[in-house]
């Protein structure tokens, strides 16, 4: 990567996807840098963020002596609600998640794949660890699947492929892409680049991908 | 009269068998009935199924192994059903070690087969799942173009639920976010116990905020547990 | 019919099956007779009536001045709740049913087979009517399954049969049967008799009834 | 600013089309959306197809003509789907006359398949019309020793439904009974319309409370409709 140029935060990432989450949306932010994306939205700009425990209307985080210990998100990190906000249990928080009510869902990404397939839950079938949560309803109940999270590994290893290494989250079903490079959208011919950060040539970015990358 | 309120823990925990299936409820530590897992523990049963959200957290060294590590810790639990468990975590160690069984289910799914189990629903198909490592074995089917995968109704041989206030009809409501899964593992259990922070005359709860009426109850223990912690 | 006997009337075969219920029940009444039943209920035994519109802690009907237009049981006749009632939806309604929460429905019916179908929203499968409500629901759901009706029609047709010539409801559901002549349960080798009003003979019982009533 | 209220009866009923299956809440006159179905009479939309619990009452000569008994007459209907419908009512008689069709399902079945569609479950087995008319066509499983046949998640093009109050997010609650059908219809329904007796500011609805979130509201108009009847 060119010296000049600097690759988004985790911040910068969830400022990026806040930009394109319209008024009036229903959205669920998973857990890691899509929980960040509430905070970027303007305060003005109505949407309802949801959380699979039953909460829908999560506002932001409390200050320290307005904290409610009986009002957790799905990270388990004490929230508040707004006003119109509404409590539901389990089975009907994911009715809406599962019924379609959802305008979107954004969620971390290990690895997703040009034909939309999303991995974010474990690294192989037969290891221990199985950090499922919800994220298979919401890849397969929500109306919009965004991904965000760095465009490669630690190691440098793509994480946008032409399919999926890890177990699958959900086949075919994410929408969008928000890396620390580009925003890409999934479509019948691949990935399409909608955005890129500047000082970044297509090509260079084309090099950290796996996947055939196709200007949209 | 109907009276569902026990007076002990003793009470609370009497008949739970060998090899049962226990429903746990909560959500990291809020709407988790703690005080009655704690009596579990006590009261002895083992060969446990335990379902449960989250057998997530790694534990600090240092620090005391409660609810279901605890549980497992003591060799009490032969499989959990959760949506999220963690490798170097205590049931990680036990399901690595070959000393308990795990059924890794999505959340929704889990919420939708209690809920079926209270509702008399023996199976039913879901998209959530197909065309993954969930799918494994399970019958496969379109509806709508889509794939989705027949999941079974889950019952509990008991439940355990935490309440914010209760009545001797054994109806429920929750603060706030504490809700989660206890409504639908009241539903869902055959044995259905609960731990409640505040006791109400019958009639107190206004009929249209009642969230679990009594008749999804059977046991119903007073415990002023005080505000969930923060987790360690 | 011995001159003698007075079979019982509509109101007598509600009390004679509110005798049975034990307190602590609880239990969905259906449209008619069934409907009576709660009356003959002494107040100081607690059974929790449910119905199927969404309550649960049915109380009986109010006196006219206090009367609420917004509280109508199955029958759409306007009743009471009781300290402990409450309100739910009728998915959640039907879950109490079908999850196999109640202890008892006691259902109106045109025929009971010894084999415990039961036969109580139509006369033919052809026919325009079909009046099911929640009757399937209930058959099937609820733990125990009583149904007070005639013991045979107004023409003298026995309505305890071998087999049932009406469309089923539910089969093998039945537990229990209230006629106006006696009660009767449903065992693996029939109808059993277990009671009988004064002056009627067992002979006398047997000959209004198709199936073979044996002894309890 | 999210504002689902919409300030008259035509932009309540816009662009609902002919061919459309149409969810009608209430339980006899309590909470049943009268206003909305004139509004819908009105509107003109035919080719219908009408869910609603019963269409049993039989008219009485010289009384008006009213809700889902005048669409019928107006020919409107192409199929009711209820639990209840009774020989020589409008409904009766226009099955009868060939002149529309239904389809009788059990009130459990009905509920459960409208809360299917909400929640996303297309299809589920239930022991309820095993062995009966109900299950004709039906694929058959047994469960747990019981037959169970197979039902399919009821949606509806639109839904019409009653509230006590509501907000502009199109928060609901409603009024004792007449709760019903209308929380899981407005679930069902991918446009779902309300008409509530009272407004209430954003907030105003304790979150604890709320029976219907928003996100299964579209439309809310204000209608003061006053009591329920009993029945004529």
């Amino acid at each position: 990567m060119s010296d000049t140029v600097t690759p988004l935060g985790r911040n910068g990432m969830a400022a990026r996807a806040a930009q394109d989450i319209p008024e009036g949306w229903y959205v669920n932010l998973g857990i890691g840098i899509p929980t960040l994306i509430a905070d970027h939205v303007p305060p003005d700009r109505e949407v309802v963020f949801h959380s699979e425990n039953g909460i829908l209307g999560v506002g932001p985080a409390p200050e320290p002596h307005k904290q409610n210990p009986w009002l957790v998100n799905a990270s388990t990190q004490r929230i508040s609600i707004r006003p119109g906000g509404s409590f539901v249990h389990h089975a009907d928080s994911f009715a809406m998640v599962r019924g379609g009510h959802l305008d979107l869902c954004v969620l971390g990404g290990f690895q997703v794949a040009e034909n939309g397939d999303l991995a974010n839950w474990a690294q192989s079938a037969t290891e221990v660890g199985k950090q499922i949560g919800g994220a298979m309803d919401l890849a397969v109940g929500a109306r919009q699947v965004w991904v965000t999270m760095e465009h490669t590994t630690k190691q440098g290893q793509p994480r946008l492929l032409r399919r999926c290494s890890y177990p699958l989250t959900a086949p075919g079903c994410v929408t969008r892409v928000y890396t620390n490079l580009a925003v890409l959208e999934v479509t019948p011919r691949g990935f399409g680049v909608l955005d890129i950060i500047p000082g970044l040539a297509f090509d260079e970015l084309q090099s950290r991908t796996e996947a055939t990358l196709h200007r949209a | 009269m109907i009276d569902k309120f026990v007076r002990s823990m003793a009470e609370a925990m009497n008949g739970i068998k060998d090899g049962s299936t226990v429903l746990m409820a909560g959500f990291g530590e809020v709407g988790a009935p703690h005080a009655l897992l704690d009596g579990l523990i006590e009261q002895g049963a083992g060969n446990l199924t335990i379902v449960v959200n989250s057998v997530g957290r790694v534990h600090k060294p240092g620090q005391p192994v409660q609810g279901v590590p605890r549980l497992i810790e003591l060799g009490r639990v032969r499989k959990v059903i959760t949506t999220f468990i963690r490798a170097g975590s205590i049931a990680g160690d036990a399901v690595r070690d070959g000393r308990m069984e795990a059924e890794a289910v999505p959340q929704g799914t889990l919420a939708e087969r209690l809920r079926a189990a209270g509702a008399g629903v023996p199976a039913f198909f879901t998209p959530t799942g197909a065309g993954t490592l969930v799918a494994e074995g399970k019958e496969v089917r379109d509806y709508d173009g889509r794939a989705c995968i027949l999941e079974r109704a889950l019952h509990g041989d008991v439940a355990l639920v935490e309440a914010w206030m209760a009545d001797r009809w054994g109806n429920l409501t929750f603060r706030d976010s504490s809700r989660n899964f206890n409504p639908i593992m009241a539903m869902a259990g055959r044995l259905t116990i609960v731990q409640t922070h505040h006791v109400c005359d019958l009639g107190q709860l206004p009929a249209n905020e009642i969230v679990t009426p009594g008749i999804f109850v059977d046991r119903v223990l007073h415990v002023a547990a005080g505000d969930p912690k923060l987790p360690a």
